[in-house]
């Protein structure tokens, strides 16, 4: 495999990936490889390891990292949080990263097809909102069990729901991804690993 | 690299047992070359050092961490045996004194037994040619060695220009006079070298 | 590391009584999307049951969705969730001053995930209140926010009492839901071997199954499998189901929505890619108690569940329509 | 003194020009190589790539010869031969069920008295350097060299026995005797890829290059080298790798063993200098040693 | 107790100060031999002490102050034990000053405390040891440090500083299958000391792992990663080059699996620790047990003592840290004391 070179690393780059200052204990990383024992996405694509995720983070080698098709593997189960023994806040690191890799324009292909969601959200206040037939098909559910009317959201409400994604710039956010050009992702961390029986 | 969404399909990867590894060629090693694996310190100087660990798929550390993990047909279709330059950096270095070029050599003989597929094909053959050359006169011609290493491939002009100089240079030997017993380096060969059990 | 406030096990583990106190008369019930739309039946039995149970239910309109799956996909930057996780908290604190329930993990985990953002960062508390003052809200972070399944286990005696159809010995797994156990700010029960739905399932006369792999991940949240569907999610489920079947499961529940989606809609997929085919019906633990505590069928509406009920039904003798 | 002489295939090969000066150095030593009589090939990378015992066996046959000569010492000028004689002679002395397998295939016993050394080793440690240098007649004033020594001259030091294997001098010490400087670089020990020369030319092309930039970064004017694989490895690919690096190093690839003859008194022609790839006289006429 | 009795303590670093300090104390004749000019050993060399950040100096002011407050003990710097006859209840032993002059003494009990030396690290061609500048080990460095503190503004702070531990411990082939106990922490220490210094230089410790068995250790260590940010590579360096003035270190990242490079400006070996010249010397002198590392060996179930008559304390027994050594100069102190104060 390539050498690494240290003077390709960033020392601050994990102050960098943690821009909301949400994880802010990264450095206690003991490297002790818990969360990866812990992790359901490991255990079935080995070439996934929250650890040398983290290791590469505090190492400030964002080579791997930003086209990496491991870093969308996360379920946010946080089964990582719960074992590490200096809660080191997986989840949201993971969240953070993804951030960096999407505004590069990688694995936009994960992002878009739930914003398309997130769009139709801003106009009925929920997060899933179905095409007609499947508005139909709750409508019969929902009368069959003689539920109040769908969706029960309050016109007002959905009003500040969308002026918040506006007001937050998180509208303009995600407009932006929506026609950005998307790069290819590689399984960055697949070298030298043992990836099936 | 395999593609994402083909990784894993109709049966999912199952978590790595150490419980129940295969021991055997750890302790063919220890038997065979006196190879204690167990001595490893894990510490990868082997590979920091390595000539060619920037090639290779699994580096020198890994690959004796394969052996403890008891891997064995993997190690067999390793990249790294047709790489290794067996340049011994590593046999010297390591803090446990582990001959790791003498391991790769033992895999590679053991690969070739099982018929394992060889990932540069060029290496194995011209191996071959040199051990059948050597069979056939006792001792190796590098221009013949060459010729046919080049026909054999089909690559009738590769070097050519080197091979231009080279004849200017009267360096050129196209016939190199066989030894006299020839018949006790045949035996040597009695049968397919890489057949025999070592 | 100066706001960052880190639980401690203790912390983390309480018993209900600890959790929830007295049982309260009345309590908000936080909608969840998934749940309305998905599995109306859940939120209706959730209101049976809670009515057998003699706890008044208040929903408001006004509430909108939690926002957060789509911020764990990384699908929108935090700061919109936080506002409107403050907008909703706030507006059950000052409307109700009422106890907020939640009866998926998804809003119970977002929920208190990014309150406890709310109530640890300053900065970020200021920003969210900032936005919702223009509408009349103002986030302090009174409202206690809790899941239904800890307000049943609770009540796990009434329940018991209350019992009109037993489960006669019905073998059910148990799917708890990581946005419940692995969240570290107050949980019910062990986190990494929890037992308080087996509980309520043999109070209900049921079987509960501890089958290998039930604390799994259902893995819904990398989006139902819009992404790895075939590379992540299946092989994954595939692993949950596989350990379920070898026990003889014949009923899973859980306590989220999203979490009987992945298990309940995915089984076709997976059967067609090779894996199973498994057919072990999902429903939520809310469903399962209506069900033994005598709510009529049709209210606890299975029709929603792609795998069908019938098998179990017929176990116990009931009919669909009934 | 009389020494049993392994030339190996190359210095019968391509390497013609290290067997004349080697030749001709230790006559003019006094010492008396005798060669191997109807020695074999000691089969290189390919037998110990493919098949131990095999690499062994060879080796055992040589040995064999040189202990029917009635010598007690067999030199290689190759790095490589002399590895692998070495190492042949180690696995009998230290793995008696090796030993056993090749006297089966040798049909006689195991010989494990013959002493390997390389000529390097014989002329440092036999001769000694004040033997060498006190013939010197033109010493080698104001040449800057490089001494290379490759990995399988030093390597593995618990098997050859000779000189240390990470900063090796005896080169340098050599070279010093003769009255030229040798410079200080990382690559004195690293390997040159030789084995694959033509397997797998991308192999070379990046661990040769390695040694010749580090070599033209510490100054040297020329590499000075021990080994017939090693020479040839890095004066035939030097166009191709300065193609690839963009670069030019304008360095010769000489045998030690010319050297020594120039210092001796040898003309070029005698030592076949201009048999190089890149013909050092234009350096050599430089510095007035021609 | 009728007679006065005599101790000689040979070795004038820490453990030997102790002990010296102890018995003269407690009433007893005391003769403290120091082969150097000046007391303190090898505890004088150092800039900075674990867990604590101490000045050793001031321990060593305190120490050598309580020497002289105690009229029984004379010490006698800049001079070697050079013989030891054995007699019924005691030693006569011959010492040997700098400048020359002789003189035989009669002692009733001996305290060996003859220190450390660092492993010779030259052994290891690919570190560079000896043959490439800016190559040390981690006593050079320690007066580095010292250099570097007396005067900060004047020098250029280097830009970046690697640090490899076990360099001869742990190692079979080169060096010695023994783990030297402080360096781990030791070597935390320098690179904290770094940091304070210039703290835009970059640390690095290659490790494979740190041993911080030791009270306040692992807290000592674990600040210097974090407060620090001393930088922990897991992984044991593989070659040292010369690349334009300054060091290139080839390793692998074992975490990851990766072959890495780092260049750094100057790289401190932490040498294992190895029984002095001294101990060497003065274990046949006095016949005294050692182990196969010629470290002074203990009797069964007698901690310090290790022949008739003949104690030991502090690193000639194995590596330890200051406070280890005050704890086994005391004790070889006690067993002294009671020894003298036995009723014959």
């Amino acid at each position: 495999m390539p050498r690494e070179r240290e003077k390709d690393w960033d020392e601050n780059l994990y102050k960098k990936i943690d821009r909301y200052d949400l994880v802010q204990n990264l450095e206690q990383c003991l490297q002790c490889g818990k969360c990866t024992g812990n992790c359901p996405v490991a255990a079935i694509t080995p070439s996934y390891n929250p650890r040398a995720i983290i290791n590469d983070i505090l190492s400030g080698d964002i080579t791997r990292l930003l086209d990496s098709e491991e870093i969308w593997r996360c379920f946010w189960c946080a089964n990582c949080y719960r074992v590490c023994p200096v809660d080191i806040h997986y989840p949201l690191l993971m969240m953070q990263l993804r951030y960096a890799a999407l505004e590069e324009g990688y694995g936009l292909k994960y992002v878009q097809p739930i914003n398309k969601y997130a769009f139709r959200a801003m106009e009925k206040g929920l997060t899933f909102v179905p095409g007609q037939k499947g508005i139909e098909k709750i409508m019969k559910l929902r009368s069959q069990l003689q539920a109040t009317s769908w969706p029960e959201v309050s016109e007002q409400a959905i009003k500040e729901f969308c002026e918040i994604f506006e007001q937050t710039g998180a509208k303009a956010w995600m407009e932006n991804l929506e026609n950005m050009p998307e790069k290819p992702l590689r399984l960055s961390f697949l070298e030298g690993r043992i990836t099936d029986e | 690299m395999p593609d994402s969404t083909k990784q894993v399909t109709q049966s999912y990867y199952k978590t790595y047992k150490l419980d129940n590894i295969d021991d055997s060629l750890k302790l063919e090693l220890k038997e065979k070359c006196g190879i204690d694996i167990e001595t490893c310190l894990e510490c990868g100087k082997c590979t920091g050092g390595c000539s060619n660990t920037h090639i290779f798929d699994f580096t020198p550390r890994k690959i004796v961490q394969l052996i403890k993990m008891g891997q064995e047909t993997r190690l067999y279709h390793l990249d790294a045996l047709w790489t290794c330059v067996s340049c011994q950096l590593c046999v010297d270095r390591c803090p446990a004194g582990i001959d790791i070029a003498r391991i790769i050599d033992f895999v590679r003989e053991k690969a070739i037994k099982r018929g394992a597929e060889p990932t540069r094909s060029n290496v194995k053959m011209f191996h071959e040619l040199m051990l059948d050359e050597i069979n056939k006169t006792g001792r190796v011609g590098e221009t013949v060695l060459m010729i046919k290493f080049n026909l054999k491939r089909g690559l009738y002009f590769e070097n050519a220009d080197l091979g231009r100089k080279l004849f200017f240079k009267g360096k050129l030997k196209l016939f190199i006079p066989g030894i006299k017993n020839i018949g006790q380096v045949r035996r040597m060969f009695n049968s397919n070298p890489v057949q025999r059990e070592v | 590391m100066s706001n960052l406030h880190i639980t401690t096990p203790q912390e983390r583990i309480i018993s209900a009584a600890q959790r929830i106190g007295e049982v309260p008369e009345k309590l908000f019930l936080f909608r969840s999307c998934t749940g309305s739309m998905e599995y109306p039946g859940t939120e209706n039995s959730i209101k049976e049951v809670l009515k057998i149970l003699e706890v008044e239910v208040v929903m408001d309109s006004d509430q909108t969705c939690c926002s957060g799956y789509i911020l764990t996909c990384s699908g929108y930057p935090p700061e919109p969730s936080l506002a409107i996780t403050a907008r909703n908290l706030a507006l059950v604190e000052q409307r109700y001053g009422l106890d907020t329930y939640m009866f998926c993990n998804g809003c119970f985990g977002y929920n208190t995930e990014l309150s406890h953002i709310l109530n640890h960062y300053p900065k970020y508390k200021e920003m969210a209140n900032n936005i919702i003052a223009q509408y009349g809200y103002n986030y302090q972070g009174k409202t206690r926010i809790r899941h239904v399944q800890e307000l049943y286990y609770l009540l796990i005696d009434k329940i018991r009492e209350k019992v009109v159809r037993p489960l006669n010995g019905l073998r059910v797994g148990v799917h708890y839901g990581c946005h419940y156990l692995a969240q570290q700010y107050g949980i019910l029960d062990e986190g990494d071997l929890p037992t308080f739905h087996e509980e309520i399932i043999e109070a209900l006369g049921g079987t509960p199954v501890f089958y290998k792999e039930r604390r799994m991940c259902c893995g819904y949240a990398v989006g139902r499998g819009f992404t790895h569907k075939e590379s992540v999610v299946e092989p994954h489920l595939a692993k949950k189901f596989d350990s379920a079947k070898e026990e003889g499961v014949e009923l899973i529940t859980t306590c989220c929505p999203g979490c009987n989606v992945a298990l309940d809609r995915e089984q076709p997929a997976l059967a067609k890619r090779g894996f199973g085919p498994y057919d072990i019906p999902v429903i939520d633990i809310a469903q399962l108690i209506g069900l033994a505590l005598g709510v009529p069928i049709w209210k606890l509406g299975f029709n929603a569940n792609t795998t069908p009920l019938d098998r179990v039904l017929n176990k116990l003798g009931l009919e669909k329509g009934e | 003194m009389n020494v049993a002489y392994f030339p190996g295939c190359s210095l019968h090969g391509m390497a013609s020009e290290y067997d004349l000066s080697a030749r001709l150095v230790c006559k003019h030593l006094g010492i008396n190589l005798q060669e191997i009589e109807d020695w074999n090939c000691c089969g290189a990378t390919a037998a110990h790539s493919l098949d131990h015992l095999l690499n062994v066996a060879l080796g055992a046959r040589n040995l064999n010869i040189v202990k029917e000569m009635h010598l007690d010492r067999v030199t290689a000028p190759c790095a490589g031969c002399f590895n692998r004689l070495k190492t042949a002679s180690y696995e009998m002395r230290h793995n008696p069920r090796v030993a056993a397998e090749v006297e089966k295939l040798i049909i006689a016993p195991a010989p494990v008295e013959p002493e390997v050394t390389n000529l390097l080793q014989l002329l440092i440690e036999i001769k000694g350097i004040e033997a060498i240098a006190r013939q010197v007649v033109k010493p080698l004033k104001g040449l800057k060299l490089a001494a290379y020594y490759g990995c399988l001259l030093t390597r593995p030091t618990k098997v050859v026995e000779f000189d240390a294997s990470e900063q090796p001098i005896s080169l340098d010490l050599l070279l010093n005797a003769l009255g030229a400087e040798t410079v200080i670089w990382g690559h004195k020990a690293e390997c040159c890829g030789g084995g694959y020369a033509a397997s797998e030319t991308n192999i070379v092309l990046d661990l040769g290059g390695q040694v010749l930039d580090s070599a033209h970064a510490a100054g040297a004017e020329a590499i000075v080298v021990a080994c017939p694989m090693c020479q040839i490895n890095l004066d035939s690919r030097r166009g191709k790798i300065e193609a690839d690096r963009g670069k030019k190093y304008d360095m010769p690839i000489i045998y030690f063993t010319q050297l020594m003859g120039l210092a001796y008194g040898y003309s070029p022609r005698q030592l076949g200098l201009s048999k190089l790839l890149l013909n050092p006289i234009t350096l050599l006429k430089s510095k007035e040693l021609v | 107790m009728d007679s006065v009795k005599t101790a000689l303590v040979i070795g004038g670093g820490l453990a030997g100060l102790e002990a010296a300090i102890k018995i003269g104390q407690a009433g007893h004749k005391t003769i403290l031999v120091e082969k150097e000019a000046a007391l303190g050993g090898n505890v004088a060399k150092l800039f900075s002490s674990f867990p604590r950040w101490e000045n050793p100096v001031d321990l060593l002011e305190y120490k050598i102050n309580k020497l002289k407050e105690c009229s029984l003990i004379s010490v006698m710097t800049g001079t070697t034990v050079k013989f030891a006859q054995k007699r019924d209840k005691s030693y006569s032993v011959e010492l040997l000053s700098t400048t020359g002059t002789k003189n035989k003494i009669e002692v009733d009990a001996v305290v060996i405390a003859t220190g450390f030396e660092l492993f010779d690290a030259s052994v290891y061609g690919e570190y560079g040891y000896g043959s490439f500048d800016n190559v040390m080990d981690s006593l050079q460095f320690e007066a580095k440090l010292k250099e570097w503190s007396e005067n900060k503004e004047n020098i250029s702070p280097p830009k970046s500083v690697a640090f490899f531990k076990c360099v001869g411990s742990r190692d079979r082939s080169k060096g010695f299958p023994y783990c030297s106990k402080v360096c781990c922490m030791y070597t935390a220490k320098q690179a904290g000391l770094v940091k304070d210094l210039f703290p835009d230089t970059r640390c690095f410790v290659f490790y494979m792992d740190y041993r911080a068995a030791g009270k306040e250790y692992e807290e000592f260590t674990r600040s210097v990663i974090e407060q620090k940010h001393v930088r922990y590579v897991r992984g044991r360096p593989s070659k040292v080059l010369p690349e334009d003035g300054r060091l290139l270190i080839r390793a692998e990242d074992t975490l990851m699996g990766v072959p890495i490079e780092i260049t750094a400006d100057m790289i401190v070996l932490a040498s294992a620790v190895v029984p002095s010249h001294g101990t060497k010397e003065m274990s046949k002198l006095f016949n005294a047990k050692i182990d196969q590392y010629g470290f002074i060996d203990h009797e069964d179930f007698n901690p310090v003592k290790t022949g008739d008559r003949v104690f030991y304390a502090g690193a000639c027994g194995f590596a330890v840290e200051n406070l280890g050594a005050m704890h086994q100069g005391a004790a070889a102190a006690a067993e002294v004391i009671s020894l003298f104060n036995q009723v014959d």
